[in-house]
């Protein structure tokens, strides 16, 4: 990484001072908020990225590393986490940043009178949960300042995966001075304080959105781009072509039609991320009772032509049910430490539909309705099973869509046979995505509970020797795929247009675009 | 000269006058529908629009069978084909024969197109009809048109979306469905536009003939005023069916209408939207060209039908 | 005196979906400065077409006007392009419409209509237009100009209505002016106000009128020439004297019988002229009255009778005034003898 | 006249009511939650934490009278989503360039509707009528989401003549203009033609023909402004529609305006927004109509007579 | 007793018209009609004569007074006196274009109170239509015809038989000839006189020409801005007109022939007649007249009886 970096200097030098460090991308959308307590959506979360620091942050190659915090210590038992912080921290408004904004941020999410979006990320905290339920008096949450530069978090569990889970947005620091007087205070540029890289220059709504290096930051040398403009433009064709005519230097999410043809250009970039396209089944509402039923559906989908040819944006056939990116001890990665559990088998297929009805003891399938929420490619990739599902099961299964809102309801009901899903991981590790088909998850709405599973997730949360608690979560995640309640379809990606006039943006498994190290080498 | 003069001599004579009693205009007399048949038939543009509704139609129909593909069959290794023997109208993004798709959605699509025209007449001819007649003419009448517009101005200004989804709760997704979706409001406009024109209508003459003659408010409306009002209800319906038209594909595409993978024109237009940048136009072409041209031909026919209706422009 | 217009034969034609009609079929007449010539006839003969020739008004493309021609000034005015006639009209030829309800644009002040005229002939700028308008308003007897100026036709009654056409078509006084109707629609006692104003403002200005109508009081009453039409051609014409004490066509006879006289018994039975008017689609090639005429003759079917001229340039269209038709007049005595 | 004013100014306010009401009544009756957002199942008690925060849990007569309160106090009530801003804010930001664009749209619409019309009347059954005939067509058969993308490729991409979308300089306005404008202008075209075909058979219209004008200003001083009268019963929904913004061409092309608000609150279940944005619709358009009302007055000074009478 | 068959006591009929104003279109008329005569009713246009008879046949609500049929008051009658009412007091417009709905073929139109009434059904309703048509001097071929496929002469006598149809014995005739050429009016003329002698049928007969009305009234009414100015007997009237407006009305009459223009003496009116929403105080020819006074101005004159039939509203005439 080093190297690189001198690399990308040196062509500073080449191209002459001259070329003015601004970016020109594009957020799809008004960020609803620029508080992180309440923010909710990937638009506002990449702009916060930028704008605030926590004491965890991504470093340049994608790993984790001390942000805020310049030393962590872990107690014997795992469950004390005591952060130093660096010094001389300051705010942008010029505020000295201490280990007590940070108390006060993170108790603040969860004051339910606050009424934050996510304060379940800091559940793990002692305390937490009964407090921000209401249970519980602020005093007991383990969250303590000692001093301006230390902070003290006592665990409920020792968790090895915790700073992992502070990657997440409620953990991110507020000013207080700020934050108290005006609740609106992140409604407009002016008033947003930030301890970040950037701070907020102008927010033109439903416009733009322009932040520019902070002169406060501690590490504000390394930050190379000046100038980040967010335009807000929605319409897929519309920021595709606003590229093609150089009026965005990045964009994200490309239309599906499009990337065959942008697929082998320099432009063109793909990194997946951590998340999983799924169709669940209701274990309880027939035919998905039977498992051999179920495996036989997931058996009929052919992903790798699905992937290729139908979603095209270089997702990734799953054939497990974690998706890539979690990297393990054993220097692999989580996904690539076992093979693959499945492959397309129409043979298979129907003779596991075959074997699940003598099961059952049918003679022929109830009518079978899958449903999804609409959108054009799910509706596209909902087109192509139904199809498969015909040609290698003989099935004739009826498509139904809902608008989201509403479809989120059916959903949560579990009123579906079949239903299309797409779960990411709240952090970056497998138990993020296992740990939902617990028998007790609030957020399994198949109706499908393993005892043997629960266990296994239960051992893997706690284990403190990491390769143990990678075999435990392979051991989990092979229950799941032989149980079959949900089909993982594929895993989901994302795509980016970088301009060439733009190096060093770092892209990663989790985060949004980071764009503090990136360089215009030409205007 | 001479000859000439004398031959006119033998003229000066009374005239035989049964030569004269010939009837002023003779011609046969037709039934009023043979007639205005007669008359359509006679129009070269009014025939063309015919022609081409037919064919668009017979197409609907029969267009499906005359290739081995269904609508439905995909190939997804031979996505996006452009034009070609085996696909005549190339295929789409799922391998899909585009020729049987267009044809099998023309059926979706005219009768979303027929059915909202139906609706504007039905819901929207009658309410305009009762409101325009009753509107000043006492104070019942008053009130009655007053309650219809003010149902009107509300219908129009609560989000339609709300009621959509709502409806889509309430109701399984079908043809059915996007009827009633339709005539929610689908009859405002014509309701406001039929209003208008009875309003002056009935001012005329020989609406006041017609009462005085003791003929029931519902045959007046029905026999003297709607009749004359046909030339609006005509140019207005050609307005309503390719909005309607579009209007389904949106309801389709939130899943109220036909599921997928049945599709009508709007739909596919509407999913082969960003063949703009990648240039399969094939795609986005046929059912945008369908649309239109069932537009062209239902405008040229409602022109001449107008003509036609109209017995004053005969001559 | 030399004429001031001139019309001979000539001939106007539609163009309709069932055919073409023979709108005017030959038509001459002259009128004379300072004089004022009737034009009378039945709906649908023919006269405002006439009219409208006149003014080069035949819609382009369903009219044409087929042959004969019009001198105007010995200007020959038939073949004048579209600007050259719009150079005529209204500053040469003026016009006043029949319906002064729907002949004012509703949308439109009235000062404003009539100082339209006066703007694009005499090249007048806007307060000259005015002030100039406001003399004509006062002109044709409409009191407080200034208010009137600003007012739209329908605040103003049909006699007023009428007078502001009349200032219209005055305004860049017109040697000739063609009043198509001008009193058809008003009451009898504003009627005697127009015709009389006309009169007036003839005299002062010593325009020529062409009035058309179908009444033939006003006739009476202000015409110095008649001519009488029917389907499309003239079938008489004459000094006004004349044709009220000596028609000399059984149409033009038909139509002094078949009004009521103030001075006849009452309720006495009116002579109407029976049937209607031929269709000018296909006009008869005799004479267009003969499926009307009590005294029609076999020859009157097939030949249309040449103008027959009489004392003072009286002339008239009718096979009766031929010599030979003398002995018919006694056949047709014996035959309605037989019928009755 | 003022009698009728003030008596359209209660009937407003009642049906404005009824408006709210039901739209009211049919937001709480569709599933689904403002909090539901994506694949994140929330706890139930962040949930109810949240609810409360906007009166949620209160029961829904509570609500609906909260609600009418605020009303009362040209109180929209705070934006669900949009966490910071309420939703007085949020039009008050979004109007201005809707307004604009519609605006703009609406004279274009208008101007080339009432040319088109007027051309094609005035060359009745020539090649002309039948060009702009079938031009209008083209325009009434093409949505503006297909119009859109098309201007988009062309003007902007491949010709290079505008910018592709966003919201600034005027440049950026033309495009969004023109595929708002169309669709209305292909239909006002066709009414204008058949009012103008109507319209050029009057005597006035002889009249001035009479007084030696030429066609042009025989159209622009006597055709025209009859013309319009019949279409201005279409003009004004039309009017109010562009006026609050479309969602289809705002999302296109970028722009800043209400249109967005309109459909996206109805997808978030943003109960506020979706209220506020109704009754500010609901408010423009039948104002409107309350003004169209006014308008045929002064365009057509001819008093109405009542028929009928008492 | 029962020989008048129409009569009207104090009749006005007002129409609101916008921002709460007035036209008191018809205003404290009174009248009677004989069977089997005909009424005349002249004067200028806007004066309120369409109304009177719109109103006397019921398609106007009276605002004030009564209308007796029969002697009966149309008010106090229940529905289906009313309705037998209304179907013996018919009415003939005035434009044969506008009064005949040009969609409908000519049979139907002929048929329409027929089947109303449910006078007649099937083949007799066919029948009575041809009977009809014969009876107007139509041909029953015509039957299947459209209005427009007519002449304006033509139209009139398919009005005519319209409300023949429904056997009517009071017919207000308002303005039936006015829009017709000179020839054919006079057909028309004809043909109600030779209806009225048939059928006893009685006429209100308004037209703005006056030798047409003299020629066939038995008696005329002259009405000005919505009041009844003058009534008298038509030989009367004409002999000895009492009323200035009358005077005036007939000096303004055309001449019959070109002679009489220097002969006649005439009284041309100055002005306009005044607007019927702000009608003048006093009698409302003040403004106009051309021998007003003081008395004119302040009360509205009378309706009384001068001489045997000869009714007039005058301050001057005694
Ligand atoms: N624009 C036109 N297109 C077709 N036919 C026309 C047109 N204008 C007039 N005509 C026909 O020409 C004939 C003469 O019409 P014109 O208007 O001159 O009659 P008129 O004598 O003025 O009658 P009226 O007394 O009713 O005004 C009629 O048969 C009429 O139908
Ligand atoms: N429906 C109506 N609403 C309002 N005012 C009306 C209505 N009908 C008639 N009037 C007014 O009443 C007055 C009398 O009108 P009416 O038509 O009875 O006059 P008229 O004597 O028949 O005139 P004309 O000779 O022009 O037919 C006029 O001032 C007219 O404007
Ligand atoms: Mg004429
Ligand atoms: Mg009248």
């Amino acid at each position: 990484a080093c190297g690189s970096n001198k690399q990308v200097a040196s062509s500073e030098q080449q191209t002459g001072a001259a070329v003015k460090q601004v970016i020109t991308t594009n957020l799809r959308g008004e960020p609803y908020t620029l508080d992180p307590a309440f923010a909710s959506d990937t638009t506002s979360y990449w702009v916060i990225d930028h704008l605030y620091e926590g004491l965890y942050r991504y470093s340049e190659n994608g790993d984790i590393s001390e942000g805020a915090a310049e030393k962590v210590d872990v107690s014997p038992d795992g469950k004390t986490y005591t952060f130093t912080l660096r010094p001389e921290m300051k705010w942008s408004n010029g505020d000295p940043l201490t280990a007590h904004d940070y108390e006060y941020s993170w108790k603040r999410v969860l004051n339910p009178q606050t009424a934050a979006y996510e304060p379940s990320a800091l559940y793990y905290i002692q305390g937490a949960e009964a407090y921000n339920t209401g249970k519980g008096s602020v005093d007991d949450v383990q969250i303590k300042a000692k001093d301006d530069r230390t902070l003290i978090v006592g665990l409920k569990d020792p968790i090895t995966y915790f700073p992992k889970i502070m990657m997440s947005r409620a953990y991110l620091p507020v000013n207080k001075k700020v934050v108290d007087p005006d609740k609106n205070w992140a409604a407009e540029a002016k008033g947003i304080v930030t301890n970040g890289p950037y701070t907020v220059e102008s927010w033109d709504h439903n416009s733009q959105l322009t932040i520019a290096k902070s002169q406060s930051y501690w590490e504000k040398e390394k930050v190379t781009m000046d100038t980040v403009h967010f335009k807000m433009v929605n319409e897929a064709t519309t920021y595709y072509q606003m590229f093609k005519t150089g009026a965005l230097d990045l964009i994200d999410s490309l239309p599906i039609d499009v990337i065959e043809q942008e697929k082998e250009k320099e432009e063109y970039k793909s990194f997946p991320d951590y998340s999983i396209y799924t169709y669940t089944f209701n274990v309880e509402e027939k035919p998905f009772t039977n498992a051999k039923i179920r495996q036989a559906f997931s058996y009929a989908i052919d992903r790798d032509i699905l992937t290729k040819n139908v979603t095209k944006g270089g997702q990734l056939p799953a054939y497990g049910y974690t998706p890539f990116g979690v990297k393990t001890p054993s220097g692999k990665d989580f996904r690539e430490e076992v093979a693959p559990y499945y492959q397309f088998d129409p043979a298979k297929a129907k003779q596991l539909l075959a074997e699940g009805l003598k099961e059952e003891g049918w003679t022929e399938l109830p009518p079978i309705t899958l449903k999804y929420s609409t959108a054009e490619n799910h509706k596209k990739i909902a087109e192509a099973l139904q199809e498969m599902f015909k040609q290698c099961l003989g099935v004739q299964v009826k498509l139904e869509n809902q608008e989201w809102k509403t479809y989120i309801d059916t959903f949560k009901q579990k009123n579906f046979q079949m239903a299309r899903m797409g779960w990411g991981g709240d952090y970056l590790d497998p138990l993020a995505m296992l740990e939902l088909y617990t028998g007790k998850s609030s957020r399994n709405f198949t109706n499908w509970a393993n005892p043997k599973f629960d266990e296994l997730i239960e051992k893997a949360k706690v284990e403190q020797n990491e390769e143990v608690r990678m075999k435990l979560l392979h051991d989990a995640e092979t229950i799941l795929i032989q149980d079959m309640p949900v089909i993982p379809v594929y895993f989901n990606n994302e795509n980016y247009l970088n301009s060439k006039k733009i190096e060093g943006i770092r892209f990663s498994v989790t985060g949004t675009p980071d764009l503090r190290w990136a360089k215009r080498v030409a205007e | 000269m001479a000859n000439q003069a004398t031959q006119l001599d033998s003229l000066f004579r009374p005239v035989d006058r049964t030569r004269l009693s010939e009837e002023i205009r003779e011609r046969p007399s037709l039934g009023y529908w043979q007639e205005v048949l007669q008359r359509v038939f006679r129009n070269k543009l009014a025939m063309l629009g015919f022609f081409l509704l037919l064919a668009v139609v017979t197409l609907s129909i029969i267009g499906p069978m005359l290739v081995p593909h269904s609508s439905h069959e995909q190939s997804l290794t031979k996505g996006n084909l452009p034009l070609s023997g085996e696909h005549w109208f190339g295929t789409d993004d799922l391998g899909r024969d585009m020729w049987a798709r267009t044809w099998v959605g023309g059926q979706i699509s005219l009768f979303i197109g027929v059915a909202a025209a139906a609706i504007d007449l039905v819901i929207g001819v009658c309410i305009g009809g009762i409101s325009g007649y009753m509107a000043g003419r006492n104070n019942l009448g008053d009130r009655v048109d007053n309650i219809l517009m003010r149902l009107a101005e509300i219908l129009y200004s609560i989000p339609y979306l709300l009621v959509v989804i709502l409806l889509m709760v309430v109701l399984e997704p079908g043809l059915a469905t996007i009827i009633i979706a339709l005539s929610l409001t689908g009859w405002v406009g014509m309701a406001r536009l039929v209003r208008g024109q009875i309003m002056q209508i009935k001012r005329q003459e020989f609406v006041l003939a017609a009462e005085k003659l003791g003929t029931s408010h519902a045959k007046i409306i029905m026999k003297h005023l709607l009749p004359n009002t046909i030339g609006v209800i005509i140019v207005n319906l050609t307005f309503t069916i390719p909005h309607a038209i579009f209007a389904e594909s949106f309801l389709s595409f939130l899943g109220l209408g036909v599921q997928a993978p049945t599709a009508s024109w709007g739909t596919m237009a509407n999913d082969a939207l960003a063949v703009m940048l990648s240039g399969q136009w094939w795609r986005l072409f046929f059912p945008g060209f369908m649309i239109s041209l069932t537009m062209f031909a239902c405008n040229a026919l409602g022109d001449g039908l107008q003509d036609a209706l109209d017995p004053r422009i005969r001559k | 005196m030399k004429p001031l217009l001139e019309v001979d034969q000539l001939r106007v034609s539609f163009r309709t979906y069932g055919g073409e009609v023979q709108a005017v079929r030959g038509v001459s007449f002259s009128v004379k400065e300072g004089e004022t010539l009737a034009i009378v006839g039945e709906s649908g003969c023919g006269k405002s077409v006439t009219a409208r020739a006149l003014m080069g008004m035949i819609p382009p493309r369903s009219g044409q006007v087929k042959g004969g021609s019009i001198r105007f000034r010995g200007r020959e005015l038939t073949g004048l392009t579209k600007l050259e006639w719009q150079q005529v009209r209204g500053s040469q030829i003026g016009m006043i419409f029949q319906d002064p309800m729907t002949s004012l644009n509703p949308t439109m002040k009235i000062g404003q209509q009539i100082a339209e005229g006066l703007i694009k002939h005499r090249k007048q700028t806007k307060t000259e237009a005015k002030e100039e308008t406001l003399k004509l308003l006062a002109r044709v007897g409409i009191p407080e100009a200034a208010r009137r100026f600003e007012q739209y036709p329908h605040e103003l009654s049909g006699g007023m209505r009428q007078r502001v056409g009349i200032a219209m078509a005055l305004a860049c006084q017109p040697q000739l002016v063609i009043a198509d109707e001008p009193t058809t629609a008003l009451d009898v006692t504003i009627q005697a106000q127009i015709l009389r104003l006309m009169k007036e403002l003839q005299e002062q200005l010593n325009t020529s009128i062409i009035l058309i109508t179908h009444d033939l009081g006003v006739v009476a009453e202000v015409a110095d020439h008649v001519a009488v039409m029917y389907a499309g051609v003239v079938v008489e014409s004459g000094p006004v004297g004349e044709i009220f004490d000596n028609p000399r066509h059984p149409y033009t006879q038909g139509l002094l019988q078949s009004v009521p006289r103030l001075d006849a018994g009452k309720k006495e039975r009116l002579i109407p002229i029976e049937g209607t008017p031929p269709d000018l689609f296909r006009p008869p090639a005799g004479c267009p009255f003969v499926a009307r005429c009590r005294s029609a003759m076999e020859i009157c079917l097939e030949h249309m009778p040449q103008a027959n001229s009489f004392f003072n340039q009286h002339e008239a269209s009718c096979w009766l005034n031929d010599p030979r038709a003398m002995r018919t007049e006694a056949w047709m005595m014996a035959g309605r003898e037989t019928h009755d | 006249m003022l009698h009728y004013a003030v008596k359209r100014g209660l009937l407003m306010i009642v049906t404005l009511w009824i408006i709210v009401t039901v739209t009211f009544v049919t937001m709480h009756l569709i599933p689904g939650d403002p909090f539901a957002s994506d694949a994140k199942m929330l706890p139930e008690e962040v949930v109810k934490n949240m609810r409360a925060e906007y009166n949620l849990d209160q029961p829904i007569t509570v609500q609906y009278l909260l609600y009418l309160k605020g009303l009362l106090q040209f109180d929209l009530g705070p934006s669900i989503q949009s966490k910071t801003r309420d939703v007085n804010t949020l039009i008050a930001e979004g109007f201005p360039a809707s307004a604009v664009l519609g605006f703009q749209s609406f004279i274009v619409a208008l101007a080339g509707g009432i040319t088109l019309g007027i051309v094609a009347a005035l060359y009745h059954n020539r090649t002309l009528d039948f060009l702009s005939m079938f031009a209008a067509i083209i325009g009434i058969s093409v949505p503006s989401f297909i119009l859109a993308p098309l201007l988009i490729k062309y003007l902007a991409v491949k010709w290079e003549l505008f910018p592709v979308a966003a919201w600034g300089s005027w440049e950026h306005s033309i495009l969004p203009t023109l595929a708002l404008a169309i669709g209305p202008l292909a239909i006002i075209a066709r009414f204008v033609r058949a009012s103008m075909l109507e319209v050029w058979q009057q005597e006035y219209i002889s009249t001035a023909e009479a007084k030696g004008l030429g066609t042009f200003s025989i159209v622009v001083r006597h055709g025209m402004r009859n013309a319009i009268l019949p279409v201005l019963t279409f003009i004004g929904p039309l009017f109010a529609n562009l006026m609050t913004g479309t969602f289809v061409v705002e999302k296109i092309f970028a722009i800043p305006g209400l249109g967005k608000y309109f459909v996206e609150s109805i997808f978030n279940r943003d109960y506020p927004v979706i209220l506020g944005t109704t009754v500010f619709y609901s408010f423009v358009l039948i104002f409107t109509l309350y003004i169209i009302d006014l308008l045929y007055r002064v365009i057509d000074p001819r008093i109405r007579l009542t028929s009928g009478g008492k | 007793m029962i020989d008048n068959i129409v009569g009207v006591e104090n009749l006005a009929k007002s129409f609101e018209i916008g921002g709460g104003q007035q036209v008191r279109a018809v205003d404290r008329v009174s009248f009677e009609i004989r069977r089997g005569e005909t009424l005349g009713i002249v004067g200028e246009s806007g004066c309120g004569k369409s109304t009177l008879g719109r109103t006397i046949v019921g398609l106007y609500p009276a605002s004030a007074g009564r209308i007796l049929f029969q002697g009966k008051d149309i008010a106090r009658m229940d529905r289906r006196e009313r309705r037998e009412a209304n179907r013996h007091m018919q009415l003939i417009f005035q434009d044969p274009q506008a009064s005949l709905n040009p969609r409908l073929r000519v049979g139907d139109i002929i048929a329409e109170g027929i089947d109303s009434y449910g006078l007649a059904k099937g083949k007799e309703r066919e029948e009575r239509v041809y009977r009809l048509l014969e009876l107007v001097g139509l041909h029953p071929s015509h039957a299947k015809r459209f209005p427009h496929e007519f002449s304006g002469g033509q139209r009139q006598r398919i009005g005519i038989a319209r409300v023949l149809a429904v056997e009517p014995s009071f017919i207000v005739a308002d303005e039936s000839i006015s829009a017709l050429d000179v020839s054919i009016q006079a057909q028309i003329v004809n043909l109600l006189a030779d209806l009225q002698a048939e059928r006893s049928i009685t006429y209100l007969f308004i037209a703005h020409d006056l030798s047409m009305v003299k020629h066939i009234s038995d008696r005329i009414g002259v009405m000005y801005l919505g009041q009844m100015m003058e009534l008298a007997p038509s030989e009367q009237l004409f002999a000895t007109p009492l009323h200035p407006y009358t005077q005036a009305l007939i000096s303004a009459m055309p001449v019959s022939h070109p002679a009489q223009r220097a002969e006649r003496e005439q009284i041309v009116l100055t002005g306009e007649p005044p607007s019927p929403i702000h009608p003048p105080s006093g009698c409302p020819f003040r403004t106009r007249c051309p021998v007003a006074q003081g008395v004119c101005a302040e009360t509205a004159p009378v309706w009384k009886e001068v001489r045997h039939g000869h009714w007039i509203a005058c301050h001057l005439v005694q």
